[in-house]
């Protein structure tokens, strides 16, 4: 016999998850834009569907990014994800010993036990095929259970497992988890009282089973156990596209459409809507974000998308982040809320219209310099940095001159972060206007933000974008400065916009490396927290941002360094205003250490460069 | 309009009041921003936010001045005004009291595009 | 000690204290001067009688108080003080501390701003009273949904004789403010300044406060003129001048923020004795900063806010230090004879 | 300190009007002139303070100095008891004795004020004359001053006046030795030159801007001065 | 608002008012607009009163006018007034009556700083003499023609014939009074009852049975402004200073405004007119304005003077609705005759303020 009544709960829950996935997938790809749809065609050609499918099986099963998190919590999603495929594969593999082969309705397999009792072989007997499945089935299934238990006391005691605050779960998110968590130990049951009837099932099921059937009427009990199995089962697929566990289809969308280089745009779009689906809320952005600090946490990237998802926006949660981006770094799923945020905004926004044609009158002096130095807005409230600046280029004898000497147009990039792009441009326009009629070839700045803005959004063709951490590093390589090393012990403070933002950690630490003793933090580089001064905020108060600055500066000075370095003007503002410590631009320091060089050097380097 | 056809005939018109008539002015952009971002209530007008403005460069554009139109309900022509910040937050770093001038900006910018509605 | 004001009482005790006969006089039936009509204080509003109640303990035995006394007549006699009043009391001292303290500025001197002219223009001094009576309404007996405060009213003005400024007006205003918007949270509050002189420790605290906490908005500008509309709506005419725009605003009820003068009976005893009392008419120091309590005349000496205004605080600090001054004004006589 | 603020300090009412200037804005609050044109008051005496020529000399060339009605409300209010209305008396003087006046649009109606009120006071003794009141400048006196104006004589006898009459009165003809006498003043006190200067400062103005200059009120840059007004000096 | 504070302010402003003997000045704006006044004031102290007032023919202007439109320095306009106070001296008088506030302030101003820097007193003693050969005496008592009205206000009540009393309902009129701002503004103690709540008019109105309304805008200048009103371009300054005083005491629903200065009762006359052309809009009930009178023009009307004879029809804002209103008896046949009752025609009427013919 191969159907039973009982199937109908899991075959029902399992077609409609599939119609509700197949409905969604294509509204999303449909309203993809036209770029979009172009990658998409593209990627499927060109064999970006290999390493995706690769990616899909590391992350999705083996979720091997959760493993670097937290080996305990890597464990139980794997358990579960890995473990419940191959309970899958395998079922249909053993299935096929007893149907010869000809192809079993979908539910055969899961049910296997109930219709097949298989009494040719004894437990134990590994050597034959059957008797191997029987063990592998049940090992399968207790790996699963492993995981499960972990689930369970992850619940209870999220801190054994190194996580101060999970996700609150929504109302589908409470039917599918506790579905969830039935369906495995129902099957283990199912088949063990199966197992105590006909004596079938592997180590586990059959052990169990006879230990029941000593005291129990398994005979009756083991038919209900398969239809619990099954409504389990049932439940969990008819909640789940409303549950977070949507995202476990979602996310395996998700990766195949990041391999084919679609990204969020500037409104919010089908993509951005993939990725919040994709969000299990697992919960470790929470922990790394600092809104926490500011007692901010409805802020934090979990309860963000959770807003967007659930469809109940909130500006405040828009405007309220920082945009360091140490959720991304972190997520397993490598959702990039920072560009999800910055899309919801421009809907706050979109209104506003900001103008600056006032700026068409402003033209500056036409200069034949080489390099254009651009200090920024932060700049030129941080003299000291643009002092140290110009003195350094003015000893290294290139040909500069100084783009904002008398006012920044500024870079569009707080604009940006506020979602207004249009604004932006304008901004951007009249920059490119000014830096490509300089004929410079090497433009400098001191601001990271401003850095990042200009690397990214500007087109300057013949124009090398650099910062000023990277490029005073060349003069030092090149000889065009020389600098003296002391020995003074200094942290190195990683700018998110710098850091995380542009992937900027090594040139700096080269840098300073010659100049004074660097003490290691015990957070930096991709983990190194933001200063709290952030542009991108919008809702922050002061006294909030002061929290989380002191929190940063803990860490920062633990090891009691002589001076706390940086390479943004705006974290040296901002932590300058919370502590007695030295805080310096990394620009200060090299101007500090700054050493005469000679003719001779200077004719090497001529012949160098 | 009338001020012509009087100027035809009489060669002026009657100036218009300068004056702020507090009591007349409508109030509903000021009630809107104060609950979007209530340190506006702590500036001092101390023109710290004007001084270091990056638009203020290129124009006369004074967020002190600014807070005090919206409060005064002197609102007429500001949308012009305030459009002209670029958001750098530079007064937000230098600003004394601590007054969130991004986001106030931004409010009072929102504020003057649906105020009305 | 002429004066039984918080800078009489603190000086009595202390002198007494260090083991000196002390005579104290007072004009009114019972001591504390102005802290007796102060509902609060600032800059923590606690209440005035406590204050002032402290001060009352610490008098001991040793000081002899005449209250209900005014001093209308001061001379030295061979190196003693003969001191009477009007009533036929009199006093003999080998020293006379003056602590004549202040008068607060008769309001209706600025005829402008219509006090005894417009109902519901009232003074500070008035509107302590109505905290401590516990109820603000107008003369119609409702409540006031708008209220102004003119800061330097009395001070800073030389059309109303007096260029200084009286220190402790602006923080008062803050402080009546925020009682007004406790008082009645509906109330809008305006301030008008020329200056916010917060020089006192937790002042520009208290200032942020009112901001902060109750949306009280000030305004640059002195007033100007105020006028009654047919609705007896106080309209006042201001220069908000950071905005440099005339402003109209009209308000239910008006606080003026009298500063503080020097009172007649200082002046009189002052020319009697001789004494040279400044363009401020407040006496005048040997040296303001070196011994401020120390008069020209040997024995004669001064504390508190006969010699300009002062806080109460100041104004106790001022009185232990005069009592310093005495102690050692007889030790150096004792040496000499 | 400059030379324009020497100048200034020579001025017996600029003594007068400031002293020390603590920016308070009650002269602003009730100056009808703030209310009605872009003016305080209050910022004419910060300019002044700062001693600072090239900001004085902008002001004696700017329209500002030429808005107050010289109602003097400023100096019943003043808490430092400075004027200023004062103030602008003395700084509109400078500004014609140096030809700033000119300079702007309100500063060159002084020469319409010159040949009127100024050239009647030594052609009839008066600054006001119901002769020279012509409806064609004054369309606001309205029809019952048309009606007067037309029936001057008998209107005037009705009313008690010794029109052009000799002896004393109302509207009397003044004698010539007396008015004469008002002409020698006019010669020995400045008055004249004065008068000198805005016809000559004046004519330079008008050649510059192609407009004859003429000698009475019916010449075009009269008119000009008359009647020119840019909306930029009010509220828009 | 209480009474008796601004009696209080009042006591404070005393002023000096000679008695008898006046040196008369007239007044450039009043001569040419209101010589009924003037004609009125003479008559009030002389017939009336039996006082001896001096009418010379030889002064002039104080030029104040010029001078305050800056073409005339302030040099000039001191020996111009000079010579004023030498005409007085020279006819044997020592209290100066002056029929204009305009010269009345100048004459304060000038007599302060002579006072202040006797240097510049010597200057104009010797420009005089150098022009004129002239030399004088400082008054002994400097009035302003209101400031004696008001002196003699009682007994002007009591020969008076009509009072400032609606006729049938017995109830006093409602009264705004103007003061010219040179009367007291610059100068608060020169002024009956000083610059903030002056007397002089209050008094009159008081005494004639009168009831003073204190609104918001009282003491706003009518917006004459010297140059802001002598330059067409600048008129519209002019009238939105008088604008910003109707809209405030219209709430008060004023029977009349009585004026101390020249200026003032013709500004506040013809701009009530100009609005109507300009705006439609009329501050009186059912199409009349607010009719505005010279304190000389109100004095005449008490005492029982022929509306005509002192000049009311040269009004722009006709005075009728308030005649009637007291009960004053006139013939509305003979405004606009001549003389000697010959026909002079008559004015156009307003196209909205109302007009009274026949």
């Amino acid at each position: 016999m191969t159907f039973n009544i009982f199937v109908i709960p899991f075959f029902g829950g399992l077609l409609f998850l599939l119609a509700v996935l197949f409905v969604r997938f294509t509204a999303w790809l449909a309203t993809l834009d036209k770029s979009g749809r172009k990658k998409l065609g593209h990627g499927l050609l060109n064999g970006q569907v290999f390493p995706a499918t690769w990616e899909v099986f590391m992350e999705s099963l083996l979720h091997r990014r959760m493993f670097r998190q937290n080996k305990l919590l890597g464990y139980m999603h794997m358990s579960f994800a890995f473990g419940w495929l191959l309970l899958i594969v395998l079922g249909n593999l053993e299935s096929r010993i007893y149907s010869g082969g000809h192809i079993n309705p979908p539910y055969y397999p899961i049910f296997l036990k109930f219709f097949v009792h298989d009494k040719r072989t004894l437990p134990f007997e590994l050597y034959t095929l059957p008797g191997f499945f029987r063990f592998i089935m049940d090992f399968v299934l207790l790996f699963i259970l492993s995981g499960l238990v972990l689930a369970l006391i992850k619940r209870a005691r999220s801190k054994w497992f190194g996580m101060k605050r999970t996700t609150q779960h929504s109302k589908f998110d409470k039917w599918a988890i506790t579905s969830l968590w039935f369906i495995f130990p129902l099957r283990l049951l199912a088949e063990s009282f199966t197992a105590g009837v006909y004596q079938g099932g592997g180590f586990l099921t059959n052990t169990l089973g006879t230990f029941f059937a000593a005291f129990l009427p398994v005979e009756y009990l083991y038919y209900p156990a398969w239809w619990a199995y099954s409504t389990a089962l049932g439940v969990f697929f008819v909640t789940l596209p409303w549950s977070r566990y949507m995202h476990i289809p979602t996310e395996v969308l998700l990766i195949y459409l990041r391999h084919f280089g679609i990204k969020t745009g500037k409104k919010p779009d089908s993509f951005s809507e993939i990725e919040i689906y994709s969000c299990p809320r697992c919960g470790v952005c929470i922990d790394v974000c600092q809104m926490n600090d500011a007692h901010r946490t409805n802020s934090t990237p979990a309860y963000f998308l959770r807003s967007l998802r659930y469809g109940t926006p909130d500006n405040d949660q828009n405007a309220n982040c920082m945009l360091c981006g140490r959720c991304h770094e972190v997520c397993p799923v490598q959702i990039d809320t920072l560009a999800i945020r910055v899309a919801a905004r421009y809907d706050d926004n979109k209104l506003l219209a900001p103008s600056f044609k006032y700026l068409d009158r402003f033209e500056p002096a036409d200069s034949a310099a080489d390099v254009l130095y651009f200090a920024g807005c932060m700049g030129h409230l941080t003299p000291a940095v643009k002092k140290a600046m110009l003195k350094i280029l003015a000893a290294s004898g290139e040909k500069f001159s100084f783009m904002d000497e008398d006012g920044s147009v500024c870079c569009g990039r707080p604009l940006l972060l506020a979602g207004l792009h249009e604004a932006a441009a304008e901004l951007i326009q009249k920059n490119t206007h000014l830096i490509i009629n300089s004929g410079a070839k090497t433009f400098v700045t001191s601001c990271p933000i401003c850095y990042k803005v200009f690397n990214e959004e500007y087109k300057l063709p013949g124009v090398e974008v650099l910062h000023h951490s990277q490029y005073l590093l060349r003069l030092v390589e090149s000889g065009k400065i020389k600098v003296n090393s002391t020995g003074i012990t200094a942290v190195y403070h990683d700018p998110c916009e710098l850091g995380r933002g542009s992937k900027i950690y090594d040139e700096p630490r080269t840098l300073l490396g010659q100049l004074v003793t660097l003490n290691k933090a015990e957070q930096e580089r991709e983990n190194s927290l933001c200063c709290g001064g952030s542009v991108g905020d919008l809702s922050m108060n002061h006294s909030e941002r002061t929290v989380i600055r002191d929190e940063a500066l803990k860490v920062l000075l633990a090891s009691q360094p002589d001076i706390l370095v940086t390479a943004c003007p705006l974290c040296k503002k901002t932590f300058d205003n919370g502590t007695e410590a030295v805080v310096m631009d990394i620009a200060e320091v090299v101007s500090e250490r700054l050493q005469p060089v000679t003719k001779k050097e200077l004719v090497t380097a001529e012949l160098a460069g | 309009m009338a001020g012509t056809v009087e100027k035809v005939r009489f060669g002026f018109s009657v100036n218009k009041d300068r004056q702020i008539d507090y009591d007349a002015n409508l109030k509903d952009i000021a009630d809107i921003v104060l609950k979007a971002e209530p340190t506006i209530n702590l500036c001092i007008s101390c023109g710290t936010c004007a001084s270091t403005c990056t638009a203020g460069q290129f124009t006369d554009f004074s967020l002190r001045k600014m807070i005090l139109l919206v409060r005064r309900g002197e609102t007429k022509g500001l949308e012009n005004e305030i459009s002209k910040c670029m958001l750098c937050g530079k007064c937000q770093l230098a600003c004394p009291r601590g007054v969130s001038t991004r986001n106030l900006i931004l409010q009072i910018h929102k504020a003057l595009k649906t105020g009305a509605l | 000690m002429i004066g039984g004001g918080a800078a009489g009482l603190e000086a009595s005790s202390a002198l007494a204290s260090l083991g000196f006969r002390v005579v104290l006089v007072e004009k009114e039936d019972e001591t504390g001067g102005h802290i007796k009509n102060w509902h609060a204080l600032f800059p923590n509003r606690r209440p005035g009688t406590e204050v002032l109640q402290a001060l009352r303990s610490k008098l001991s035995k040793e000081v002899e108080l005449f209250s209900g006394k005014t001093v209308t007549e001061i001379k030295q006699v061979q190196g003693r003080f003969e001191v009477g009043s009007a009533d036929g009391w009199k006093a003999e001292a080998d020293a006379v501390l003056l602590t004549t303290g202040f008068s607060l500025f008769n309001a209706s001197k600025k005829e402008e701003y219509g006090y005894g002219i417009y109902d519901n223009v009232i003074t500070s001094a008035d509107l302590e009273s109505a905290f401590s009576a516990g109820k603000i309404t107008m003369k119609n007996g409702e409540q006031p949904k708008r209220i102004g405060f003119v800061h330097c009213v009395g001070s800073r003005d030389e059309k109303a004789g007096n260029i200084y400024c009286s220190k402790v007006c602006c923080v008062t205003a803050v402080k009546q403010a925020i009682e007004v918007k406790q008082f009645l949270p509906e109330c809008e509050v305006f301030c008008f300044y020329m200056d916010m002189r917060m020089f006192g420790r937790h002042y520009e605290e208290l200032y942020k406060e009112a901001q902060e906490k109750y949306y009280i908005q000030f305004i640059r500008g002195r007033l100007s003129e105020s006028t009654e509309d047919h609705t007896g709506k106080i309209i006042l005419k201001v220069e908000d001048t950071l905005l440099g725009k005339p402003l109209k605003i009209g308000v239910d009820m008006l606080v003026l923020m009298v500063g503080m003068e020097s009172p007649d009976i200082t002046r009189k005893l002052g020319s009697e004795l001789g004494l040279l009392n400044d363009s401020d008419r407040f006496l005048v120091s040997a040296d303001q900063h070196i011994s401020a309590n120390v008069s020209e005349i040997p024995g004669l000496f001064f504390a508190g806010t006969c010699t300009g205004p002062k806080n109460i605080a100041d104004t106790l600090a001022d009185a232990r230090s005069a009592a310093l001054a005495i102690a050692g004004y007889f030790e150096n006589n004792s040496n000499r004879s | 300190m400059g030379k324009l603020y020497d100048k200034l300090a020579e001025d017996v009412r600029f003594v007068e009007s400031l002293k020390a200037c603590i920016n308070c804005g009650t002269c602003t609050a009730i100056c009808p002139a703030a209310e009605f044109y872009n003016y305080e008051p209050r910022v004419i005496a910060t300019t002044v303070q700062s001693q600072d020529d090239s900001k004085i000399e902008e002001l004696l060339k700017s329209e500002t100095i030429w808005y107050c009605g010289e109602c003097m409300s400023c100096k019943t209010r003043c808490p430092r008891g400075n004027a200023p209305g004062l103030l602008i008396i003395a700084l509109r003087s400078l500004s014609q004795d140096l030809g700033y006046f000119t300079a702007s649009e309100k500063g060159r109606q002084q020469l319409a004020i010159k040949r009127t009120i100024g050239e009647w006071i030594l052609k009839y003794g008066y600054c006001v004359n119901p002769d020279l009141l012509n409806p064609r400048l004054h369309p606001e006196q309205g029809p019952v001053w048309e009606w007067e104006r037309d029936n001057i004589e008998p209107v005037m006898e009705k009313l008690g006046a010794n029109y052009h009459g000799d002896g004393p009165g109302a509207l009397r003809r003044m004698s010539d030795d007396d008015l004469e006498e008002i002409r020698r003043i006019f010669d020995i006190t400045g008055g004249t030159e004065r008068f000198d200067k805005i016809e000559k400062f004046s004519e330079t103005k008008a050649e510059e801007m192609h407009l004859e200059l003429g000698h009475d009120i019916d010449s075009e840059y009269f008119d000009y001065v008359y009647t020119t007004n840019n909306s930029k000096h009010t509220k828009s | 608002m209480k009474h008796e504070g601004k009696k209080l302010v009042w006591q404070e402003y005393q002023k000096e008012i000679a008695d008898d003997h006046f040196f008369y000045a007239r007044s450039c704006i009043r001569q040419t607009f209101f010589p009924g006044s003037e004609k009125v004031f003479t008559k009030i102290l002389k017939d009336e009163l039996g006082k001896d007032v001096y009418d010379s023919e030889h002064h002039t202007s104080c030029t104040g006018i010029g001078y305050h439109a800056d073409a005339v320095p302030f040099e000039t306009t001191m020996t111009v007034v000079a010579r004023q106070f030498a005409l007085m001296t020279e006819a044997g008088y020592e209290n100066y009556a002056a029929s204009c506030i305009t010269s009345f302030g100048l004459y304060t101003e000038i007599l302060e700083t002579w006072h202040h820097f006797p240097e510049v007193e010597a200057k104009a003693r010797e420009f005089l003499f150098k022009a004129t050969g002239r030399e004088f005496k400082i008054p002994k008592n400097l009035a302003h023609a209101s400031d004696i009205i008001y002196k003699f206000r009682h007994e002007i009540a009591e020969k008076a014939k009509y009072r400032l009393v609606d006729k049938n309902t017995g109830k006093p009129l409602r009264v705004v009074e103007h003061i010219g701002c040179h009367y007291s503004k610059m100068f608060p103690h020169k002024g009956v009852g000083g610059a903030e709540y002056p007397y002089v008019l209050t008094g009159m109105i008081e005494a004639w049975g009168g009831e003073v309304i204190d609104y918001p805008e009282r003491r706003h200048c009518c917006g004459f402004g010297f140059r802001q009103y002598i330059v067409q371009a600048n008129r519209g300054y002019s009238i939105a200073c008088s604008k910003k005083k109707f809209d405030s005491m219209e709430p008060y629903e004023p029977d009349m405004i009585i004026t101390n200065c020249p200026g003032c009762p013709m500004f506040l006359d013809r701009w009530q007119y100009a609005l109507s052309e300009m705006e439609g809009k009329t501050y009186g009930k059912n199409g009349n304005g607010i009719p505005v009178f010279t304190y000389e023009e109100v004095a005449g009307l008490v005492l029982g003077y022929d509306p005509w004879e002192i000049g009311l029809q040269v009004h722009q804002v006709p005075a009728e609705p308030l005649l009637d209103k007291i009960g004053i008896e006139y013939d509305p046949g003979s405004k606009f005759k001549g003389p000697n009752g010959e026909d002079l025609g008559h004015p156009e009427a307003p196209s909205y303020l109302k007009f009274y013919k026949e």
